[in-house]
C-alpha cells in the first residue's frame, strides 16, 4: 500500500561534490522492496509544485535514506532542511529489481547518485548474493556513500573522473571485460553509460536498468514519464523504474 | 436533502468536488489511494477514437506554482477503453463523465454513438485539440465548430454532455451560448492554458511541440475571472477548473459561481485532496446549502456598491 | 562595445535590464538602495494629465506565486510630475521612459507635448487604462486606436515611443502591427493579466473594481508564448516583463526574443533585483553578445527540427 | 539606510492563542527607531510571494524581536520556523513615534498583536518617560509579552475579553475617565479601538496612531498601502506607519 508518510530530518550531510545524503525518520512502511522510489514533497507551499522522486538509499525498519544531488530548484531545497524540520514521502513506488537467486553471481554498475537504489538492493541480498560493485562518481565522495556496498560485495571498484577517489576514469573502463559470467547485471546512473552497458552484453534480458524520466506524479496518473519502448509505450512511474534490458530501446 | 448535493442540468452531484480530466487516470489509480465513490465524481482521461501513443519526452515541466504539460493525449483508444475500463466504471456509484476528443468531427460522433449504451453519467468534450480538417486550430475557438459537435454529440449519446472550454477562445461568453444552443448541460472553464518554457541550458524550448498547457494555482485568478464572467450572463451552469490546490479555492469558485469544481494538478502532489475536500466541504456547509451559495459573491458585490 | 549593449530603434541600453512601470516608483525609491544607472533603464509610474488618488484599499492581494493589484494609477498628475520629478529623472545617466496614461486620447497628446522637451529617452504608452469616451473599453485592445494614439503621440513628442500592450487584447500579433505602422520603436509584452480573488470569508469579491490586475512569477510562461510568437513575425524590437524573478527568466526571456526585458513585482520582494541581475548579466555575457542571442532558441528549435 | 540582514532564528515561542514571539540575531544596523517596521520574507521559493510587515517589538543590539499572530499563509510559515533557520529583513522601515520629552505622561494604548511597536517605544524611552499603559488581548498571553511594559510603565493594565489574563473586558474600558491629563497618547491596534479611542480625545493632536494596511512592498514604491487622509493620500509605508490624530479619517 502506497503511503503519504511525514519524515523527521536526522540526518542531511554533505557527502560530495552536491551530493547529500538524507535520513528521514518516519513510521514503518511495510513491503518495500529495492528499486523502488519514492516522491518527496520540497515544501508545504505551492512553488515548488510538484514532488521529487528519488530512489530508496537504504532501509532500515521506520529510517529511510536517500542520496541525491543537487541538481535545480527541489533538491537545492531539500538539501536546506535541517534536523526535525519534516518531509512528506510518498512511498513505496514503482517496480522493483528482479528477485536475485541465492548464490547468483550479479554484477552491479552504478554511475553517480544512480547507485541509490544499487545500494538498496546489495544491502538486501547481502547474505545471499555474490555481488560484483563497480561505482563511479564524477569527483570525490565520502566512504558512507559507497560503505554497504564495499561491505557486502565479493568485489568492489569504485573510480572517479577526476581522480579524486579509487581509479581515475569512468566506471565502465574497470568493469571486466567478459559479462558472460555473470547471471545478472544490474545497473543505473547517467543514460549514456547505461546504453554503453547495455550494447556490450549480448543477451540482454540478463540487464536490468533503473531508468529516470520527469515525473508529475510517481503513480500512474499524469502520463508525464512515458519512454518508448520496442512496439509500446511505457511508464517509469508504473511499469519501471526497473526495466529489462530486452524492454529499452535507445534512439533520439 | 444532503446539503452537499448539486442538481445541475439532469445530473445530481452528492457534492461539488470532481477531479479533472487526464489528472486522475480512469479512476482507478486514485481509487488505490482512497474510494472514489465518495467524490461529486470524475473525469476520465480524453479518450480518441484510435490509440495515441503521446508526445516524446519531456512531457511535464514546472514553473512558479504551475506545471506545462505536453502529454499529447496519450490514450488506448475508444476499443481498448470500452473493454479494460468501462467495466470498472460502470460499478462506481458516482458520477463518470468520460470525456471524448478527436482531431475530426467525425471522431466525437462516433466515440458518442459507442457510449451511448454505457452506464456512464455524461460526456466532457475536450475541444482543444488541433481539428486537422480545419487547418490545425482547436475546434474550441471557434463557436460554430462548437455549435456544430455539441449539437451532434448530443444527439448521439442521448446523455448530458458537458463542454470543457479552453481559454485560448477569444471570446468565452460567444462559446457558451454556442453551447447552450447547441443543448450542452454545462460548460467546464477551463482546459490549460497556452505556455511556454525555454530551456535556457540548452537555449531552446522545452517542448516539441514549443508550447504547452500550463495549468496549476499559478493560473486560478485567471480562471475565477471567467467564471464571474459568464455567470453575469446567466446561461448555463459552471464547472470551474483551474489551480484548486485547497478548500479556500473551492469556496472561491463556488462564489465566483461554478456549480462544481474539477481538482486537476493538485492530484499529483497529493493524491488524497479530493477526498479531504471532500471531508472539508461537510465540515464547512454544516448549516449552509451549497445550491444557495453559488454565485452568492456576485449578490454580495451588488448589495455592498447599491 | 560591452557585450551587455543593445540597440533598439534609435536607444542604446547598457544592458537589457530595465525596471518596468509602477514597480519602481519614479526611481529616487530604488536609487536608494543602488545607483540605478547602473540599469539599463527604468520606466516611471503612468502618468496622467490630471492627479489621482487611485483607488480604495485593499489595493494588493496575493495568489499563489503572483499578486493582484488594483492602484487605480495614483499619481501626481503631469505638472507636479514635471516639477518634482523631472529634475531628477534628467540629471541620470540611464534611460529613462516615461509611462503615459490616460482616458482620453486628447490626454495622451497633451502629456506627449508636455514632455517634448523634457531630457528622457522616450515613452511608453500605457493603454490599458479603459477609454471614456469609447464606452470603457481598453484602449489597447482595438487596433485602430492604438495605431491612431501612437502615430499622433509619435508625431507630438520626437522621441523613441514604445507601446506597452495588454494581454486582453485579442489579436497581439495584430496590435503589433498597428504599432509598427503608427511608427512605435518596440512593444512591451506585457501589462498585468485581468484576474479575479474572491475574499471567502467575506464572500464577495476582494477588490472593489472586481477584476485587477494579475502579476508576478505565475505569469512567465503565458507572456513567453507571445513574445515567441510575436518574434516569429518579425515585426518589432520586443519588450519582454512578466514574472521574471531569476536570471534564469532573464534568459528564458531573450532567448525567446526580447531584446530587453523589465523587472516588475519583483522590486517589492527585493529592491536589491535589478543591481543583481545585472551583476549576473555581466558574467554570463562574459564572452558573448547579447545582442546575438536575442531569439536564439527559434534558430536552435529549427536546427534540430529539420 | 535600509538593509536587507539575513536574522538567524533564536527564539519562537507560542506566548498565546496563536500569537508567537520572534527573536532573529542578525548583523546590528544603526538608526532603528520605535514605530518602524520591518518586511520578513517567509520563504526563498516565490509561493507566498510578498514579504510580511511586522512592528519591531523590541531591539537588542544585534537582536531583534517581532510579535506576530497567526492569520494567513505567511504567519503560518513563520511560525514553523525553528531555531537556526534563516529569515531575510528588510528594515528600518517608516517613520517612527514622535520623539518623547523628558517627563512627559504619556498613555499608552495597545490592543493585541498591536502592542509590538509600544513595547519598543516603551523599552527605548523607559528612563526619561512616565508611561501609563493599558493593553488588552483576547485570550490568555503569557508573561514574556509584557514583562518590559509592565515593568517601565508608572501604571500598568492588562485585560482579556474571556478574562483569562488582567481585568475581563475590553481595555478601552479601563483607561481613565480623564485623557486630557496626558501629554501624549500613543495607540496601536484594532482600527475599531483606535477608531474610539481618538473620538475621547479632545485634542486630536496629542494622538498618534500606527496604522495598518496591505503592503507590496514596504518602502513606497507599489502604492498599494494608501489611506485617505483628510486632503490627500497618505501612504502607511512612507508617511506612516505612525499618524497623528488629525491626519486620519474614518469613514467606510
Ligand atoms: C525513479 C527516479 C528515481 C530517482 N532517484 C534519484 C536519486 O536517488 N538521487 C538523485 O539525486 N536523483 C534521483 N532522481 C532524479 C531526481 O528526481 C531529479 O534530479 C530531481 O527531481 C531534480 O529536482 P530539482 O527540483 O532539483 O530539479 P529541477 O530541474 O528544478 O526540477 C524541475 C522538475 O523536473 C523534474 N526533474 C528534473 N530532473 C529530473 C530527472 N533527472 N528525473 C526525473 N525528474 C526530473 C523534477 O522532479 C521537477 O519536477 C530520480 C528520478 C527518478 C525518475
Ligand atoms: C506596518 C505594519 C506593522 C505590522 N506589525 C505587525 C506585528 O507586529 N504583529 C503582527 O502580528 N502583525 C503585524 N502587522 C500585520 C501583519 O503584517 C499581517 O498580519 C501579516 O502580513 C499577515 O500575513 P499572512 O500571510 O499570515 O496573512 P494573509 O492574509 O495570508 O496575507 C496575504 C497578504 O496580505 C497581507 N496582509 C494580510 N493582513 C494584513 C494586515 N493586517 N496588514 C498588512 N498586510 C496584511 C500580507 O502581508 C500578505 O501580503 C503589521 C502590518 C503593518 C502594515
Ligand atoms: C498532465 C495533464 C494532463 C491533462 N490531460 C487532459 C485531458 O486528457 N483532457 C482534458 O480535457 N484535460 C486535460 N488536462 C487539463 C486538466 O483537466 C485541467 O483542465 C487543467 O489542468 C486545469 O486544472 P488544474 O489547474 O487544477 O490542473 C490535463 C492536465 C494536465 C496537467
Ligand atoms: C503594483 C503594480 C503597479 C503597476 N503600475 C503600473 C503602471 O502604472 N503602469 C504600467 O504600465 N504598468 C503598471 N504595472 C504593470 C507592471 O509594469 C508589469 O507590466 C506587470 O506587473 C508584469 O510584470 P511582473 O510580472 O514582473 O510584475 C503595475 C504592476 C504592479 C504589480
Ligand atoms: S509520473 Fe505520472 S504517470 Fe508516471
Ligand atoms: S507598501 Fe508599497 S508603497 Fe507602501
Amino acid at each position: 500500500m502506497v503511503k503519504d508518510i511525514t519524515g523527521k530530518v536526522i540526518l542531511n550531510n554533505n557527502v560530495g561534490n552536491n551530493i547529500f545524503l538524507l535520513c528521514l525518520e518516519a513510521e514503518e512502511v511495510e513491503e518495500v522492496y529495492p528499486g523502488q522510489f519514492a516522491m518527496l514533497s520540497v515544501g508545504d507551499e505551492y512553488d515548488p509544485f510538484l514532488r521529487r522522486p528519488m530512489s530508496i538509499f537504504k532501509r532500515d525498519k521506520n529510517r529511510y535514506y536517500f542520496l541525491y544531488q543537487v541538481v535545480g530548484r527541489g533538491t537545492h531545497l531539500l538539501s536546506k532542511k535541517r534536523n526535525k524540520e519534516e518531509i512528506k514521502v510518498l512511498l513505496p513506488l514503482g517496480n522493483s529489481f528482479p528477485n536475485l537467486n541465492k548464490k547468483e553471481n550479479v554484477l552491479v554498475v552504478g554511475g553517480g547518485v544512480g547507485i541509490a537504489p544499487l545500494n538498496f538492493l546489495v544491502d538486501y541480498y547481502k547474505d545471499q548474493v555474490n555481488f560484483y560493485t563497480f561505482i563511479g562518481f564524477s569527483s570525490f565522495v565520502s566512504e558512507e556513500v559507497y560503505l554497504d556496498l564495499k561491505k557486502y560485495s565479493r568485489e568492489f571498484v569504485i573510480s572517479s573522473e577526476d581522480g579524486s577517489i579509487g581509479y581515475k576514469g569512468k566506471i565502465l573502463d574497470f568493469i571486466p571485460k567478459d559479462l558472460n559470467t555473470f547471471d545478472k547485471i544490474i545497473s543505473c546512473g547517467p543514460s549514456q553509460m547505461l546504453k554503453l552497458l547495455v550494447k556490450r552484453v549480448e543477451d540482454k534480458d540478463r540487464v536490468y536498468l533503473s531508468l529516470e524520466e520527469r515525473m508529475g506524479c510517481g503513480f500512474g496518473i499524469c502520463l508525464s514519464c512515458a519512454i518508448k519502448s520496442k512496439d509500446k509505450v511505457l511508464h517509469v512511474c508504473k511499469e519501471g523504474p526497473v526495466f529489462c534490458g530486452t524492454e529499452v530501446i535507445w534512439d533520439e | 436533502m444532503n446539503n452537499l448535493e448539486v442538481r445541475i442540468g439532469s445530473l445530481i452531484f452528492k457534492n461539488p468536488i470532481l477531479l479533472a480530466s487526464g489528472t486522475c487516470g480512469n479512476g482507478r489509480e486514485i481509487n488505490k489511494f482512497y474510494d472514489i465513490n465518495g467524490l461529486g465524481g470524475f473525469v476520465t482521461k480524453s479518450i480518441t477514437l484510435n490509440p495515441r501513443e503521446g508526445n516524446p519526452p519531456p512531457r511535464i515541466w514546472e514553473s512558479y506554482a504551475g506545471i506545462l504539460n505536453s502529454i499529447g493525449l496519450e490514450n488506448v483508444g475508444l476499443q481498448k477503453f470500452l473493454e479494460e475500463e468501462m467495466p470498472f466504471l460502470e460499478r462506481l456509484s458516482t458520477n463518470v463523465i468520460v470525456s471524448i476528443a478527436g482531431e475530426k468531427k467525425e471522431e466525437y460522433y462516433e466515440i458518442a454513438r459507442n457510449l451511448r449504451g454505457c452506464k456512464i453519467s455524461g460526456v466532457e468534450l475536450n475541444l482543444s485539440c488541433p481539428n486537422v480538417e480545419g487547418g490545425g486550430m482547436l475546434f474550441g475557438i471557434d463557436k460554430e465548430m462548437v455549435k456544430e459537435i455539441t449539437k451532434k454529440v448530443v444527439k448521439e449519446i442521448g446523455k448530458p454532455v458537458w463542454v470543457k472550454l479552453t481559454p485560448q477562445a477569444k471570446d468565452i461568453v460567444e462559446i457558451v451560448k454556442a453551447v447552450k444552443d447547441a443543448g450542452g448541460e454545462a460548460v467546464v472553464l477551463f482546459n490549460t492554458f497556452l505556455g511556454l518554457a525555454i530551456d535556457w541550458k540548452k537555449r531552446k524550448p522545452v517542448f516539441k511541440r514549443i508550447f504547452a498547457g500550463y495549468s496549476g494555482p499559478a493560473v486560478k485568478p485567471l480562471v475565477l475571472r471567467y467564471v464571474w464572467e459568464v455567470y453575469e450572463e446567466n446561461l448555463l451552469p459552471i464547472v470551474g477548473c483551474g489551480g484548486i490546490v485547497s478548500f479556500s479555492d473551492v469556496l472561491e469558485y463556488i462564489f465566483a459561481g461554478a456549480s462544481l469544481v474539477q481538482i486537476g494538478s493538485a492530484n499529483f502532489r497529493d493524491p488524497w485532496i479530493g477526498e479531504r475536500l471532500v471531508k472539508e466541504a461537510f465540515k464547512y456547509f454544516e448549516k449552509e446549502r451549497v445550491m444557495d451559495l453559488i454565485g452568492i459573491a456576485h449578490k454580495n458585490y451588488k448589495e455592498v456598491e447599491e
